[in-house]
């Protein structure tokens, strides 16, 4: 035999794009012995789209459906971002009733991706149950949105102006029972996850960083706060009404897997409180101003970077503007583009096989915003 | 609205760069322009001053300029200012020093630009590698000069309806009697 | 990591008794969101083939085709939506530029197929209502929601009380910036350019005034109309009617902002800069120095005609000169345009009029091809007692003497008959001369007369009295022949069987007087043909109500080498079907005189 | 002649029955699963149809010798120690010793399966097979341990005997008195069922899973025949041991029970990293099953 | 020859009764298929259960658009997946290149590179849809209906002259020799195709004038 039934051993091998502990069409290439891991080359580009270059063939505003499509588990922020950005590139008012629809509609999203998040840590690591549930509670998030918007994930809601529809006859009700059935579930989730002494086995300790070489290696969002930094773009760049809403940051400080999973189930809660701010004072009032002729809109020229805090970090557009009917350059900076490549691929060194897909998971990798 | 921290991140960059033309664009959000040869240095100063946190490079393709600009993001956790560092290479044969001894992650952003831009970074070892794309044997296809309508309509026999559909109901107009 | 949390996770097991809240498809069924979106539906008789959602999909997934058995005609085109669900992305950006709200989108939102490229059941088809039903829950489209421009630029007017008294112009014409926006509200659909007689390229000359393009507009507005100011001012813009944004919203207003962009350019001459035409020997005689004849001399001209135009005043401009006042249409439009066409060249026998100074057998001997366009001059008498009595006169006359400068003596109580275009002229004119109160009869309802509405607001807010349903029919004369009152009836209208519109009967035992001391008629006008000696006038073929000349596509009447133009031509009587006839007609005589060669 | 006959009738049903029982089991499995995640699952028969479709596969893809002897090793290992372990009371294989001889056996299949991934030379089901050789290692410590104790308790090392040492109802099952060592043996059980948290061996987001990576088609339909048949076999062995075994129907039910109380914990737990859950039954299990031979020793 | 015929009977059924699917997300289409398979909608009622594998698969699900990049992999995945297989393409981008028409890097029409056996409409689909999908799906295997691979194995040297247009095949192929065959004759007109795809556009001074109207 050639050394194949040797245990220890050094082997290539890949993990992705098809394969179950990945998240989405991804791959990373794996150099280990036995069963540490010696190297990590994440390997993005199964989902470029050429979205920048699509955005610069069409026009403001039928941009609008393209960019949801950008960061698929979490589409609002994008949309929000680039109606933003246009809207300061061309010196729109947005009418403030759609200020706070758009909050409402960010929170909510926010929801949804961390029940996937949480949904998809545990599957990582073996725990079905969660995910099934998760991913079963998002649903009447979903359904929700479907109201709201007529789609369940990417909503095409958000335009330059304000939003497409005004809130439909008894929304709010209804989203106020979701909230409650999603906040009543929260304690089954607690009791699965947090308190499962696998779980805390499986998490606490792994896929550390630390907080300095965070912050210096571009880690956002979740990620950074799990390491104890409150930093949040809702709070340090406030957009929308964000600075009328009162909301916490958690931090925690563990800098681990298990952090990453219990900042996520926090704002989960901060989320729900915000999203019922939102519905106790959101103020009647239009909901869209309209922006000029979708197919003779002309933003004034200049350049402008909005970002937004999206359930996996910092999101940012850059947009430049010729003056022209068309977005002379979108440049899309994703969270992920740096958790992606460049903290997976540190994070990965000296780690087990086993806890690769769930540092994955715990880092909100979302493909296809590296990969746009 | 005071521009007062804005100001002082002005000040702080025209002290040690009397070369940069720095400018606040809006509350928060601070434009330099600077020669490329001068980024590496400015970026290592603010990076030194309390802008540790390395959003991403941008990069436009200017084209009737024959530059390609890119834009340096840079955020100070403290102050809450973000910073613009724009530079400008030539389209042909643009180099750029390479980011990567002061922030890891800018090596990625480095290899977007390479591959899309057809930018050179010195110094960033990964750059050969393939990122995004596979087996890209074409132009950097983030330039203005590539056109993806005409690629797909040839190499993926993709139909182009817009000119189309709009034929069917209007005559177009030629500038009639004009010689 | 105490005991508890051993025994924590296991209270998930309660789930085990519990029934769950899958829903099983397909036995079960799942109720859509209200306005989900889901697969088109569109209402093929209510869709008027605008495109806007073929330029609005960022998918290019919609391509307009023809089809047949769907309503055609003003306004409307036969191409519909054809929707390729290998595309579509289902994001409602074409229910939401949906002028009429035909489009949208159902809440059917399964199709499962093996073979999409299949014609009959494939993905690729034409949203009809059959394939999925209109009715029903689904995304559509409403004024607040649609994306479209709505809202329009308002043409800011001087003040009524202050306008009323002096014939400077009512409208202060639009500012850049208005005009800009105005046109920026263009989709480019190009239905407007049905309703228009002449076909101008609207889209296209609003795209450039849009990009502040005023010279390419100029070079636009000249394919098809060499007026392009004078109707920027006076059109009766059916243009405007057609404009899709109108359904929903208000419409672009298409003939202001051709007024502005002309207004931009003083020296079209060079703006156009037309090649010097070729000499080609033939001569063309043209009766009337109207719309219609100007437009037929400035075609031919740039042919290389030699075109001689024969005038019955001392003027030029015909109706848009002596029958539109000058509050309306100012003096300094007119000069410009009207310059413009004569500085190609033209010849123009002023006092001429045909028939007297100049004989038309000698014309058609002299003249290789004729045009007419001698317009409706003559006006209607209604035919009741005391019409002879001073003080009565017809709107034709009353407006040509004010516009020449000599305006007619006119009481402090003044009754206009009529509800037309001319007849709201005759009263704003005559509460400019000074007339204290002006009465304006009416026999049907207000909705009902034919000037276009806002003639109508613009005389009410000017203090113009209205009388609809009123029908005169008796002239009271005091003892010096003057006009002392007018004896009226009231009507009633009594609707009409097969859709025609109800018919006012007067209401017999209600008979009232008004005391007026000045009465104009303006109750329609007919053509004078009487320079046409009885041997042509017998070859020549009228219509069967004897009002019309009867032209063939070129704009050859029934006598060979002469054609005709204008109001004696078209029923709509205005200056862009003029426009438009004088353009056919130089196309007519061009077609004619080569082909003779 | 009768029992003869009978003899032949048992070798010739026994096995189908046990796999057919088996599957139901997994089929169970699901829909148990399914309840507690809050949804319906497949019918309960759905891992038949599995199996069935598996076999109809045209032309699963051959990487050798020792590739395909792999599952038809891992089979057979499994199918022999059927012959040992007494079903319903009746074994058709019954000596003093048989416990150890079947304990054999089940190292018999991870083995076969060894060999064929080997062959396979996908890093994944290498990595797959090292675990289950590691958890091997790992449960198979505690199940002897337990079984020493129960053998040195009964002083027999015969299912058989021992079944008939606990006949006369509930209170004679062993379990009361060898409490400790059936709780570590339950411990070890859920790791040879491989159920979480000691799936390691097949986590799917982990190895892709593990050594079935390579094999599909008629293979894997010998897997799962092999994975219906071990489930019987290895919550038989408990059955046997500690409730006492019983009559077909009994021995069924007892043995689902077990079964059942290993999906439940499979239920809400994720899965160790193989190296916990090594020194998992090196220390909790091992020491319970430790103490329990010490009583069992001095009580004795 | 006799000419291959998909299963029927009880093969069939149990085909039908128990598809595996790949575990892939090629495209968005993908983030519907958690709702899908979990407890809301719960796929593993028909007995549709995601494997790792593509070894151990029957179904392989084009959820979306597809790069070229994974297109590559796509095709390994299936060409390793046992028979019977089947294809189902989720969405507009699998049938005419959808929201990504004028993409320079996915690929447009699915059908020619893989068999597909069923499509489902949408963009992306809805559990609704992709269960009805399955359905219909279900069905017809159970019927015989279905018969993709037996077409991408009769019309091989198609698909993979097809493939070779846009990827290089040689790599990314089970069949080698044919791979490298088809790959060396496809060369010349690959790359006449890629020189007029990739003639240097003009940039125009700034594209200021809608299209469709005169410029």
């Amino acid at each position: 035999m050639n050394g194949k039934n040797e245990i220890i051993r050094e082997f290539e091998y890949f993990i992705g794009p098809q394969h179950p502990g990945i998240t989405g069409n991804f791959s990373i290439k794996l150099k280990a012995k036995g069963d540490v891991i010696l190297e990590a080359e994440a390997r993005p580009g199964y989902l470029h789209r050429g979205f920048e270059k699509l955005m610069e063939q069409r026009h403001w505003i039928k941009n609008v459906p393209m960019v949801c499509r950008i960061c698929v588990p979490d589409p609002d922020p994008n949309e929000v971002l680039y109606a933003m950005g246009v809207e300061e590139l061309a010196g729109l008012e947005v009418p403030e009733r759609a200020q706070w629809i758009r909050v409402m509609v960010l929170e909510m999203s926010r929801i949804q991706a961390h029940l996937s998040y949480l949904g998809g840590i545990s599957g990582a690591l073996g725990l079905y149950t969660a995910p099934q549930w998760m991913t079963g509670d998002r649903d009447y998030l979903l359904d929700r949105f479907e109201e709201l918007t007529g789609a369940r994930v990417y909503h095409i809601y958000t335009t330059p102006g304000g939003v497409r529809r005004d809130l439909p006859e008894g929304f709010e009700d209804r989203l106020r029972e979701t909230l409650d059935y999603i906040e009543k579930r929260l304690t089954d989730y607690y009791r699965l996850i947090f308190d499962n002494p696998v779980f805390q086995k499986r998490t606490i300790g792994v896929g550390t960083m630390d907080p300095d070489w965070a912050i210096e290696n571009g880690v956002t969002g979740p990620n950074l706060r799990a390491c104890g930094i409150k930093a949040d773009v809702r709070i340090d760049d406030p957009y929308l009404v964000y600075d009328q809403i009162e909301f916490e940051v958690p931090t925690e400080t563990g800098c681990d897997m298990f952090s990453r999973a219990m900042i996520r189930f926090q704002e989960i809660q901060q989320s729900i409180n915000i999203v019922r701010q939102v519905l106790d004072r959101m103020p009647k009032g239009p909901f869209l101003n309209k922006p000029g002729n979708p197919l003779m809109w002309r933003v004034p020229a200049g350049d402008v970077y909005v970002r937004v805090e999206s359930s996996k970090g910092e999101f940012g557009y850059y947009i430049v503007s010729d003056g022209g009917v068309k977005p002379y350059r979108v440049h899309v900076r994703g969270p992920s583009m740096t958790h992606g490549i460049h903290v997976i691929e540190t994070l990965l060194v000296g780690q087990r096989v086993a806890d690769v897909s769930p540092i994955m998971f715990s880092l909100d990798i979302c493909p296809p915003d590296i990969d746009r | 609205m005071s521009l007062e921290k804005e100001q002082k991140v002005v000040d702080l960059i025209k002290v040690s760069f009397e070369d940069a033309e720095a400018e606040i664009q809006r509350e928060r959000r601070v434009k330099v322009k600077v020669a490329p040869n001068r980024v590496f240095p400015l970026v290592a100063y603010l990076k030194g001053n309390g802008f540790k946190h390395f959003v991403a490079i941008s990069a436009v393709d200017w084209i009737r300029d024959g530059e390609i600009e890119l834009v340096y993001h840079l955020w100070n956790y403290d102050e809450k200012v973000h910073v613009m560092i724009k530079t400008r290479v030539p389209r042909d044969g643009g180099s750029m020093p390479t980011l990567k001894p002061l922030f890891n992650q800018a090596e990625t952003y480095e290899r977007d630009i390479h591959e899309f831009f057809g930018v050179h970074f010195e110094g960033n070892e990964k750059l050969d590698r393939e990122f995004i794309l596979e087996d890209w044997d074409g132009p950097p296809p983030m330039r203005k000069d590539f056109d993806t309508r005409l690629f797909s309509a040839e190499f993926y026999d993709q139909e182009d309806l817009e000119s189309e559909a709009l034929r069917l109901k209007i005559q177009p107009y030629k500038g009639h009697l004009k010689k | 990591m105490a005991i508890k949390n051993f025994f924590e996770p296991f209270t998930a097991l309660k789930h085990l008794g519990m029934k769950p809240h899958t829903i099983r498809l397909p036995y079960e069924k799942k109720v859509p969101a209200d306005r989900v979106r889901g697969f088109h539906s569109n209402d093929l008789e209510k869709c008027i083939g605008c495109g806007n959602c073929a330029q609005i999909c960022t998918c290019q997934a919609i391509k307009m085709v023809e089809v047949e058995d769907v309503p055609d005609g003003f306004g409307r085109t036969k191409f519909r939506p054809q929707v390729d669900y290998g595309r579509c992305s289902f994001c409602g950006q074409c229910v939401d530029v949906c002028p009429t709200g035909s489009l949208k989108l159902t809440d059917k939102i399964v199709w499962v197929t093996e073979d999409p490229f299949d014609p009959e059941t494939g993905w690729v088809f034409i949203p009809d209502n059959k394939k999925f039903p209109y009715e029903g829950k689904g995304w559509t489209t409403s004024p607040e929601t649609s994306l479209l421009q709505l809202e329009r630029q308002e043409m800011p007017e001087r003040d009524p009380e202050e306008r009323k008294h002096d014939f400077g112009p009512v409208i202060k014409g639009f500012t850049e910036e208005a005009a800009l926006i105005e046109a920026s509200r263009c989709m480019g659909c190009a239905i407007c350019m049905q309703g228009c007689p002449t076909g101008m390229y609207i889209p296209h000359y609003l795209n450039a005034i849009e990009h502040a393009d005023y010279e390419r507009a100029v070079d636009i507005f000249f394919i098809n109309n060499p007026l392009p100011e004078i109707c920027g001012t006076i059109c009766t813009h059916r243009c405007e009617d057609a404009c899709v944004l109108g359904i929903m919203g208000k419409p672009i207003q298409i003939r202001y902002e051709k007024g502005f962009a002309a207004s931009q350019v003083d020296d079209y001459r060079k703006v156009l800069g037309y090649p010097e035409p070729e000499k080609k020997n033939k001569k063309v005689a043209i009766i009337g120095g109207g719309p219609g004849g100007l437009t037929a001399a400035f075609y031919l001209r740039l042919k290389g005609y030699d075109v001689t135009i024969f005038e019955a005043l001392d003027v030029l401009g015909g109706m848009m000169k002596v029958g539109i006042p000058r509050y309306r249409l100012p003096q300094s439009v007119l000069d410009k345009e009207i310059n413009h066409i004569i500085d190609y060249g033209v010849e123009v026998k002023y006092n001429t009029r045909v028939g007297k100074d100049v004989s038309f057998d000698e014309l058609k001997k002299n003249y290789d091809a004729i045009y007419i366009g001698v317009g409706y001059h003559k006006g209607l008498s209604m035919g009741i007692p005391g019409e002879d009595a001073e003080g009565v006169m017809q709107a034709i006359y009353f407006l040509r003497e004010t516009n020449l400068g000599r305006p007619p003596k006119i009481g402090k109580k003044v009754l206009v008959v009529g509800g037309g275009d001319v007849a709201m002229d005759a009263t704003r004119t005559a509460l400019r001369l000074g007339a204290e109160e002006v009465l304006l009869s009416y026999r049907r309802r207000i909705v009902d007369m034919p000037a276009s509405d806002e003639e109508k607001h613009e005389a009410m807010a000017e203090g113009v009295k209205f009388l609809p349903q009123t029908l005169p029919i008796e002239i009271v004369k005091d003892e010096q022949g003057k006009v002392k009152a007018v004896r009226y009836v009231k009507t009633k209208m009594v609707p009409q069987p097969g859709g025609k519109r109800p018919k006012p009967v007067p209401i017999e035992d209600e008979v009232y007087e008004w005391d007026v001391d000045t009465v104009i008629y303006a109750i329609g006008q007919a053509p004078d043909l009487s320079f046409l000696p009885e041997s042509w006038l017998e070859k020549l073929e009228l219509d069967s109500r004897g009002k019309h000349i009867v032209v063939d596509e070129n704009g050859m009447t029934s006598i060979e080498g002469v054609f005709a133009g204008g109001d004696i031509v078209n029923p709509r009587a205005d200056v862009i079907s003029a426009i438009a006839d004088g353009r056919k007609a130089a196309e007519g005589i061009h077609k004619y005189l080569s082909g003779k060669e | 002649m009768n029992a003869v006959g009978l003899n032949i009738t048992w070798i010739i049903f026994m096995p189908i029955l046990v796999i057919i029982i088996g599957l139901f089991y997994l089929g169970a499995a699901r829909k148990i699963t399914a309840r507690i995640q809050n949804r319906y699952g497949p019918p309960i028969y759905q891992n038949i149809i599995d199996v069935i479709k598996l076999f109809s596969k045209k032309n699963p893809t051959n990487h050798g010798v020792m590739f395909s002897l792999g599952p038809v090793m891992a089979f057979s290992g499994m199918l022999i120690s059927l012959l040992f372990i007494p079903i319903g009371n009746k074994a058709l294989l019954s000596f003093n010793g048989d416990i150890i001889v079947l304990l054999y056996l089940l190292v018999i299949a991870p083995l076969g399966m060894a060999l064929g991934v080997g062959e396979g030379g996908n890093p994944m089901g290498t990595i797959g097979i090292a675990r289950a050789l590691t958890l091997m290692l790992g449960y198979e410590v505690v199940l002897v341990i337990s079984i020493i104790s129960v053998i040195l308790y009964t002083g027999s090392a015969s299912f058989m005997e021992i079944i008939k040492m606990q006949s006369g109802g509930v209170g004679h099952w062993f379990i009361w008195p060898l409490f400790l060592s059936a709780l570590a043996m339950d411990m070890a059980l859920q790791g040879m069922l491989g159920e979480k948290p000691f799936d390691q061996p097949v986590a799917p987001h982990e190895v892709a899973s593990g050594p079935m990576v390579e094999f599909g088609g008629k293979y894997l339909g010998l897997l799962q025949l092999y994975h219906a048949i071990g489930i019987v076999v290895e919550t038989g062995i408990f059955v046997n041991l500690f409730l006492g075994g019983g009559t077909l129907f009994w021995w069924f039910v007892k043995s689902f029970a077990v079964f059942f109380v290993a999906l439940l914990i499979n239920a809400v737990m994720p899965r160790f990293r193989i190296g916990q859950a090594f020194a998992f039954f090196w220390t909790y299990p091992a020491a319970i099953g430790l103490i329990g031979l010490i009583l069992v020793a001095i009580l004795k | 020859m006799t000419k291959a015929k998909p299963p029927k009977g009880l093969k069939g059924w149990a085909q039908g009764r128990s598809l595996w699917m790949l575990h892939f997300c090629t495209g968005c289409g993908a983030i519907e298929m958690p709702p899908t398979m979990t407890s809301r909608y719960d796929m593993e009622r028909f007995g549709i259960t995601p494997m790792a594998t593509p070894r151990q698969a029957d179904l392989l699900l084009i959820t979306g658009y597809l790069t070229v990049k994974t297109l590559k992999r796509v095709i390994r995945s299936y060409e390793q997946m046992p028979e019977p297989k089947y294809v189902v393409g989720f969405g507009s981008c699998t049938v005419n290149g959808g929201m990504y028409w004028d993409s320079y890097n996915t690929i447009k029409r699915l059908d020619l590179y893989l068999p597909i056996d069923l499509y489902i409409a949408g963009c992306m689909p809805r559990p609704e849809a992709i269960i009805d999908g399955f359905t219909e799906l279900i069905e017809g295997i159970k019927k015989g209906k279905f018969d993709g691979w037996i077409r991408y194995k009769e019309n091989l040297e198609y698909y993979k002259r097809n493939q070779a247009m846009v990827m290089d095949i040689r790599k990314w192929s089970l069949d080698a020799e044919l791979a490298e065959r088809i790959w060396n004759e496809v060369q010349e007109e690959r790359r006449k195709r890629f020189e007029r795809a990739t003639v240097k556009h003009v940039y125009e001074l700034a594209e200021r004038i809608p299209e469709g109207l005169p410029k």
